[in-house]
């Protein structure tokens, strides 16, 4: 025998044009234990939610239904009414009848039944409803970041600089990630490394950081506030603690590995650093390319090593940091075009991808930042096809933001470096950004050709072989043309890291489909994730350009603060918990917990579940089979009460 | 049989004798005398001057791992058990109900069992195919080769023969009949809830009247919480009062179960109950 | 007066009760025989030893619906179910089974507060009652004997019927019984021989030996409370008890129950449910705690209450032998055997 | 009257219950029979629901969870599958038309897939008419 | 049916709520009967008990807190019970208002043999919550009408803490009144708390009532009836002289269900009120 009050918004007329609120709430006021139930225009705007404040006193109110837009938007911003009017927020129940009824329907007796039935689903529920406390504890005030491209190196920073203890974990040898990659950056042509070395110099001195390349987390515990987190430090066979970067190794070592740096294009050795600025500066071997590591002889770096840095037994090693949040910026990955034969990436000589083309113009690059083909002559004719994979229902549907814009920058590099000439083959053109159109009038008046109509095609002159011939549809002329070129530049879809599905799976993050990290909210909450605690920046996310990756960085760094900045956290309530006198001990919630929550009392024979690593899912309720576990707000009784609401009528 | 009724009661007698006397187990779970030789009951024998009580014949029939959960952990236990019964015995140590070094399995490899109320063979129905205990430590006998082996599956092709209304019907009329007196529940060796869901006030599953909507209930959830558990002991059709098949149903779920997960029930003690369990290449399959 | 039929007949007489009332008799079903109300005169049987669940089902159905209510309505809108209750015919119930009816009366409406549904069901209804075929061997699992019930027991009925091969005797034993039969159409009055068959049948009912030992009610009250705490004596009769509740689901004298609230939708119906002591939930308090959380605790308050409590607080065994509950129990736990035990050999002080 | 089909739709927090929000923040049109419980995961789902509902007079009952492998609380949907197919196959063995019980993977972007769903279904549960084998008469 | 049916439950109101304890999971909830005639056939004793009525949710055994001489309305004092999943019927009463209507059955079982204590000096020893029907009582002998017929009459009750006292307001007013002997005792006091501190078996051995034509009539949790038994026989207390109520497990309330025995005797037709001689004749493991 509560005491309900029910609130219906009509959302402007977002609700009230397909659901006859004024109905919903008389509806409403029919309905057992509820003692009053009103409409008004928007629930969620001040007057709205003093409205149903003060309902709360007037009518003594013990539990609140706001009958209006989706759970996921305003739960919480009217659970904050409840908390301010002495009630518990747990207390609420939301009715979607916006997302789930009004915007899906035009008709408006429908509209309404459905949210009759809705309503009365959540009646029912709420007269079950607990009040529930949350546990309190307290908070690592450590960060951990990982990835170390300029999202990361960004956030690390930022955090560092608030006085927080960071732990900032990079796979490669050296942070830098892509940008340290790239020539120039578009619109404003600055030299990437300018801007980048700098910051990655300030990583390796910053007091509060703790660089951890050449790692890898490996498991990731706990809960927001207290994650206990394993990193593996993958075997470098350099003691770097010994080593002073004199570098006399690698121009000794006789082993050749393959520039993951330069993209492939050209070898480097087997004791190597990626690239001269490279953070830390100190070298790592590449086991697979060692001479020693292959045929059992040559440890011609430990011979020269005065250090005596080299280390051929090195093991991986693991270590574990407690840190109270986490940032996940592990950044992306081009698509393999080889896939898509028609462009004949692979198998043509001429056809580049974008990353490729970026070292070509570097002048630490393979060619010294000449623009070569690989047979070393320079090419007369470029082509640079847009949305390879993307923009694509075959492969990537999505856009990956920023093809346009460095196709453009590439088209003036180009222009810049040899006097070919230089064509984009684009579906249309893109530059939404800050100085983004100007920069590609600017590029227009380069002489640049612009043939509106996507690459169909890439294939080997017949009258000429050792040229290409670019085939696409000028959507403008509406004629099918054929060019030919000596070069085909890629701008293939960027998608997220091959290990980004272990990644997620590590911190527990969903992904969308196409891999990509999903945010909590893509408009309210664009850097949360689904795991508390655990916030993404940069192209993890999705595509986009180093601007916005930085804010992200910046943003996240914001994110991870407001949680180590507290001593003490609250937990969610919502956990599940046992009833030992129904427990049967089957223990078939400590082996389905992915979190490993409930544990076995022997001294008890029952089961019970540490809250605190408890997420609230639910699954230990549904396979107890004596009903002994207790899934707080998604209990049996409430779940089966709203479904007998929801099938009443 | 390589091996009679009276040579198994005597093995048992003597297992159990050298058992108790060398104190290994402080109890052993085996067959005694009822109100005549047609009805032995379960016995419960705990000091060696209780062995000469122990009978064993092919009335036998009760699945003694029933009475595993009921004594404390860690109770040293020797238990006599037939081919399906030695499955309850893996299956509850899959569940680490019991665990393996505290019993001493004493198996009966057997044909022939009857039914003491009907009098009927059961081997085909519930035990088909499996004489032989899938776990023992002592082996009271030979192990029994030679005779039929139908997959114990066999029985169901007239009801899965049957269309949905058909089957609807069948079950309605075989559910309503129960009485709710939860001798299939306290029977079966793998229902060792107290209470049960069904007993639970919250939530309500169901109602406590022997009508059809809670019959319904108690009978489908109660095949869920057995489903990939179930042995085919056929203990709760043969303790039904009023003779409702439910082994029929058990069968069906652990036939779709072995299918759909490739594990059937109490076979392996290294095996994890499917349901709490999964492969993350399970097919969608199943669920269409 | 004794009249007669021939069992192919059985129909018409069947026929004959059904217009005056509700004719309950047994029914030959899928798992056994159980007494059902008949809808067609041709299903009674009278081919049975004895039924499943006892004739108690007639007085105390296993669910009996006091009131219907709504949840969301003020309390005064319950109805309270007026229980149908027509002129009803009991027939074809064995002596031990008549002889329940008798015990369950000092329960029911002979003592405290007279339960209103038990007696109107019980005034409302003829029995019928139905000699065991002394002519078989006894049944293994039956002990009426001991209880001092014959086999052809005609106490406690109002007409008494026995079966002769085809033939079928009905004898009028009360007032109600001989106004009834008296008006039935399709009945032949018996033979002079007939009717001493019929006297000397009943006379030798109690030579049929069904189990037999010597009980006696007070002493064997006493013998009870003495052993009650005896744990030893209880784990070893009931080590074999699933504790299920079949025995006191069939017992024709068990009367616990539950009362239960069922809604839907708010719309419900209190009712009482057949409970047993052998359910863990039957004492199971809201705080949590349950007195008798073992299984020989829940054995003990079982065969304690029919063969001591019963007796002391009401006089007679509240047992009539009918053996259903060992018949039908699924590990052969004889009820009879534990009486033995505790009844002759006291057998306890050997432990 | 024309028969509507009363549908439950039990639908987890993280994937499906967001893809259906999606589908309304995109105005896509679907019948308006389904009425959706929301659970933290499809993993929450006791099997007792599914044939509760139907007691109470659902003549079809959707689960939507994430997509095996996206599970927000990792392998939720994975023990919900095994459990939900065992579900399916004992609702089919007692006689209970199979069509009246289906399990979707929806995801939170799949606001399209979503509507596209519940509108197969309507239809399917419109064909197979009302339910009337476990539902509890009145 | 409904006539003299002892399963249908009568309608009452509940015309007021106290709060009696500062966890607030003790409230007395006084009714007024909705027929009038309802309330000339509740006719009882103090130590009865009614069963509390709501549909859809079950009927709850309670004592009557309430004296016979308090015309017009009953009082039950009721505590929701159950720690982890709070008890169907008390839960829903607790969260019940004023207006609330419920059902009640009774009264039920047998009330202090109030003439075995006539003449008699009594002594009520209460603990917790279990004050209920001895409240009932000291209400009823202390009425102008009744006074007389009662000797020398001592109240020792305890609680836990001062919070958990019921009836403060009574208790107050026994302590001023003459005719009554009022002991209150905490197990641990606070702050304001200025009265006795100690468990209440201590306290009866410390006030010692003398057993000389006096009955002691004891309700409490059962680690504090365990306790004060040997005090009251130390102070020379007969079996026969010493008083108290059972509770178990009830449905019917009428000794028909069959769940509320002990031994022989249904606690609910048959007591709840026992002699500890009647007890004695009981299995002590039920």
């Amino acid at each position: 025998m509560s005491r309900i009050g029910v609130f219906v918004c009509h959302c402007g007329l977002n609700i009230a044009k397909t659901v006859r609120v004024s109905e919903l709430a008389e509806f409403a006021a029919t309905l057992p234990d509820v003692v009053v139930a009103k409409d008004y225009k928007f629930m969620c705007s001040t007057p709205g939610q003093e409205m149903i404040a003060n309902d709360i006193k007037e009518h003594r109110l013990d539990r609140v239904i706001v009958t209006a837009c989706s759970p996921l938007m305003h739960e919480q911003t009217f659970r904050k009414v409840l908390a301010a009017s002495g009630l518990n927020q747990y207390l609420l129940s939301i009715v979607n009848i916006r997302e789930q009824v009004s915007w899906v329907t035009h008709d408006i007796d429908e509209g309404t039944a459905k949210a009759k039935a809705l309503l009365n689903g959540a009646v029912r529920r709420a007269r079950l409803l607990a009040p529930l406390t949350s546990r309190v504890i307290d908070v690592n005030s450590d960060v951990l970041v990982v990835g170390g491209g300029i999202a990361g190196i960004q956030a690390a920073l930022e955090l560092a600089n608030t006085g927080k203890k960071v732990y900032l974990v990079e796979k490669n040898s050296t942070i830098g990630g892509h940008m340290a990659q790239f020539d120039k950056t578009f619109p404003t042509l600055d030299c990437s490394a300018c801007i980048l070395t700098p910051k990655m110099d300030s990583v390796l001195q910053h007091k509060n950081i703790q660089l951890m390349t050449s790692c890898e987390v490996s498991e990731v515990k706990g809960f927001v506030g207290n994650f206990d987190i394993t990193i593996r430090q993958k075997a470098r066979y350099v003691d770097h603690t010994k080593c002073n970067a004199c570098l006399a190794c690698t121009e000794k070592c006789p082993g050749k590995g393959v520039s993951e740096w330069d993209e492939g294009l050209v070898k480097r050795k087997a004791i190597y650093i990626p690239f001269p600025q490279a953070v830390p500066q100190k070298p790592v071997i590449d086991r697979d390319a060692c001479t020693f590591f292959k045929k059992g002889k040559c440890r011609l770096c430990e011979k020269v090593c005065e250090q005596k840095a080299i280390d051929f037994e090195q093991q991986d090693t693991f270590t574990t940091v407690k840190v109270g949040a986490v940032i996940v910026a592990t950044g992306y990955d081009l698509m393999d075009t080889r896939s898509l034969i028609q462009y004949g990436y692979g198998k043509y000589p001429g056809v580049y991808n974008a990353l490729e083309v970026e070292r070509l113009f570097n002048s630490a690059g393979p060619t010294g930042g000449k623009v070569t083909l690989r047979d070393g002559k320079e090419p007369q004719a470029i082509a640079i096809l847009h949305c390879i994979g993307s923009r694509d229902k075959n492969n990537y549907e999505h856009c990956s933001r920023v093809c346009c814009m460095y196709s453009l920058k590439f088209a003036h590099l180009f222009k810049e470096k040899t006097s070919a000439d230089v064509y984009q083959f684009y579906i249309d053109m893109r530059a939404a950004g800050k100085g983004y159109e100007e920069f590609y009038n600017r590029i227009i008046e380069e002489d640049v050709k612009f043939i509106r109509g996507k690459g169909a095609r890439v294939a080997q002159s017949a009258d000429e072989p050792d040229r290409l011939v670019v085939e696409a549809e000028d959507t403008i002329t509406g004629k099918f043309i054929k060019l030919p070129v000596d070069m085909v530049v890629l701008s293939p879809a960027i998608i997220p890291r091959g290990d980004a599905k272990d990644v997620a799976r590590l911190f527990n993050l969903s992904t969308d489909k196409y891999g990509f990290f999903m945010e909590r909210h893509p408009k309210l909450a664009p850097l949360s994730t689904m795991s508390e605690g655990v916030f993404i920046a940069g192209v993890c996310q999705s595509p986009k350009d180093i601007p916005d990756t930085v804010a992200q960085a910046y943003g996240a760094a914001a994110e991870a603060l407001t949680i180590v900045v507290k001593d003490k956290l609250e937990l969610e309530a919502t956990t599940a918990m046992v009833n030992p006198a129904s427990c049967c001990a089957c223990q078939n919630c400590v082996r389905v917990c992915p979190y490993g929550a409930p544990f076995f009392n022997e001294t008890k024979g029952v089961s019970e579940i540490n809250e605190a690593l408890c997420k609230g899912c639910g699954l230990c309720a549904s396979v107890c089979p004596p009903s002994a576990i207790i899934a707080r707000h998604f209990t049996n009784d409430q779940v089966l009460a709203e479904m007998e609401g929801l099938l009443e009528f | 049989m390589a091996i009679s009724f009276e040579q198994i009661e005597q093995h048992l007698k003597t297992e159990a004798l050298k058992l108790l006397e060398s104190g290994k187990v402080i109890l052993v779970l085996a067959y005694g005398r009822g109100y005549d030789a047609n009805h032995p009951m379960p016995y419960v024998a705990k000091h060696p001057s209780d062995v000469d009580n122990i009978v064993f014949n092919e009335y036998c029939t009760a699945n003694l791992a029933r009475y595993l959960t009921r004594y404390p952990r860690r109770t040293k236990i020797a238990i006599a058990v037939k081919a399906a019964d030695s499955r309850a015995v893996v299956q509850l140590i899959q569940e680490d109900k019991v665990c393996r070094e505290d019993l001493v399995v004493l198996g009966i490899p057997v044909y022939g069992m009857k039914n003491f109320k009907t009098g009927e063979v059961i081997d085909s129905k519930t035990t088909g195919g499996l004489y032989n205990p899938v776990l023992y430590d002592i082996l009271l006998g030979e192990e029994v080769h030679g005779q039929p082996v139908s997959s114990p599956y066999d029985v169901l092709a007239a009801y899965e023969a049957m269309d949905k209304e058909e089957r609807w019907a069948f079950w309605q009329r075989e559910l309503g009949r129960c009485i709710r007196c939860y001798a299939c529940r306290k029977a079966c060796p793998m229902c060792y809830c107290d209470p049960c869901f069904i007993d639970q006030n919250k939530p309500k599953w169901g109602e406590k009247s022997p009508e059809s909507p809670g019959n319904l209930m108690y009978h489908l959830t109660r095949f869920h919480h057995l489903a990939g558990r179930c042995i085919d002991c056929g203990e709760c059709s043969r303790a039904c009062p009023v003779d409702i098949p439910l082994y029929l149903f058990h069968k069906k779920v652990a036939k779709d179960c072995e299918e759909m997960f490739g594990q059937a029930a109490g076979m392996s003690i290294g095996d994890k109950p499917v349901l709490v369990n999964f492969r993350v290449d399970d097919s969608d399959k199943i669920l269409e | 007066m004794l009249k007669k039929t021939t069992i192919d007949k059985l129909p018409e007489l069947a026929a004959c009760l059904m217009e005056k009332g509700t004719l309950v008799a047994p029914v030959k079903e899928a798992g056994g025989f159980n007494f059902r109300a008949i809808t067609d005169a041709a299903q009674v049987d009278l081919i049975f030893h004895n039924t499943i669940l006892s004739p108690k089902t007639v007085f105390f159905p296993q669910t009996e619906d006091f009131v219907r209510y709504s949840v969301y309505q003020p309390i005064l809108e319950a109805k309270p179910v007026e229980p149908e209750i027509r002129p009803t015919f009991l027939f074809g119930v064995r002596p031990c089974d008549v002889k329940s009816f008798e015990i369950m009366d000092i329960h029911f409406t002979r003592t405290g507060v007279p339960d209103p549904y038990w007696r109107k069901r019980r005034d409302a209804t003829i029995i019928f009652g139905f000699a065991f075929d002394t002519s078989e061997e006894a049944d293994p699992a039956e002990f009426y004997h001991t209880l001092g019930i014959g086999a052809a027991d005609p106490d406690g009925s109002d007409v008494f019927m026995l079966r002769r091969d085809d033939v079928l005797f009905l004898k009028a034993v009360s007032p109600r019984g001989e106004n009834l039969l008296g008006g039935l159409a399709g009945l032949t009055d018996a033979a002079p021989d007939e009717r001493k068959y019929f006297d000397d049948y009943i006379a030798q009912g109690h030579d049929y030996k069904t189990r037999y030992t010597c009980v006696d009610a007070e002493a064997i009250a006493k013998e009870f409370e003495a052993i009650f705490h005896n744990t030893d004596f209880w784990t070893k009769v009931s080590n074999a008890c699933l504790s299920c509740g079949i025995c006191t689901f069939v017992c024709p004298t068990c009367y616990c129950f539950d009362i239960c609230d069922e809604t839907q939708f708010g719309q419900g119906v209190r009712r009482r449910v057949w409970d047993a002591c052998m359910f863990t939930d039957f004492t199971l308090e809201a705080s949590g705690h349950n007195p008798r959380t073992q299984v020989y605790q829940r054995l003990r308050q079982k065969i304690c209450h029919k063969y001591s409590f019963h007796i002391r607080k009401y006089g007679p065994i509240s047992c009539v032998g009918c053996g259903r509950c060992t018949r039908y129990c699924p590990v052969n736990i004889d009820i009879f055997s534990i009486v033995e035990q505790a009844v002759q050999a006291k057998w306890y002080k050997r432990m | 009257m024309s028969f509507e089909p009363k549908i439950l739709g039990i639908a987890c927090n993280w994937c499906t219950y967001t893809g259906a929000d999606l589908a309304g923040t995109t105005r896509l049109q679907y019948p308006q029979n389904i009425r959706v419980v929301r659970v933290m995961c499809s993993s929450r789902i006791n099997p007792s629901f599914i044939f509760r509902a139907f007691q109470l007079g659902a003549d079809g009952v959707l689960i939507g969870g994430c997509h095996p492998g996206d599970c927000h609380y990792n392998t939720g949907n994975l023990y919900a599958r095994r459990r939900l197919a065992v579900t399916k196959k004992i609702l089919e063995f007692s006689g209970m038309e199979p069509g009246r019980f289906r399990v979707e993977w929806i995801s939170a972007s799949e606001g399209n897939r979503f509507a596209e769903v519940v509108r197969e279904f309507t239809e399917q549960i419109r064909d197979l008419g009302p339910q009337t084998k476990f539902k509890i008469s009145q | 049916m409904s006539e003299n049916n002892p399963y249908i439950p009568m309608p009452v109101e509940i015309s007021k709520i106290i709060d009696e304890v500062d966890t607030h999971d003790i409230k007395t909830f006084r009714f007024t009967f909705v027929n009038k005639d309802d309330e000339q056939k509740f006719v009882y004793l103090p130590g009865q008990f009614a069963e509390l009525s709501i549909y859809g949710k079950g009927e709850s055994p309670i004592g009557i807190a309430s004296a016979p001489t308090d015309a017009g309305y009953v009082e039950f004092t009721v505590q929701r019970a159950g720690a982890i999943l709070p008890g169907l019927v008390t839960s829903a009463l607790h969260d019940m208002d004023e207006g609330g209507r419920i059902g009640l059955r009774g009264p039920l079982g047998h009330s202090w043999p109030i003439e075995f204590l006539e003449k008699k000096n009594i002594v009520v020893v209460g603990g917790g919550f279990a004050f209920t029907t001895l409240r009932s009582l000291v209400k009823y002998m202390l009425h102008k009408d009744n006074r007389s017929r009662f000797g020398d009459i001592t109240v020792i009750y305890g609680a836990r803490t001062p919070g958990l006292l019921c009836y403060k307001d009574e208790l107050a007013a026994w302590e001023k009144r003459s005719d009554i002997k009022t002991i209150i005792t905490v197990d641990k006091g606070n702050e304001t708390w200025t009265g006795r501190e100690g468990f209440v078996p201590a306290v009866c051995k410390d006030v010692a009532p003398s057993p000389e034509n006096a009955v002691a009539v004891i309700c409490g949790p059962p680690v504090m009836i365990k306790f004060t038994l040997p005090v009251f026989f130390e102070l020379g207390f007969s079996k026969e002289n010493i008083l108290t109520s059972l509770e178990m497990r009830m449905k019917c309330g009428i000794g028909k269900c069959g769940r509320c025995n002990v031994g022989y005797k249904y606690v609910c037709s048959d007591g709840p009120v026992f002699s500890l001689a009647e007890l004695e004749d009981l299995p002590r493991d039920f």
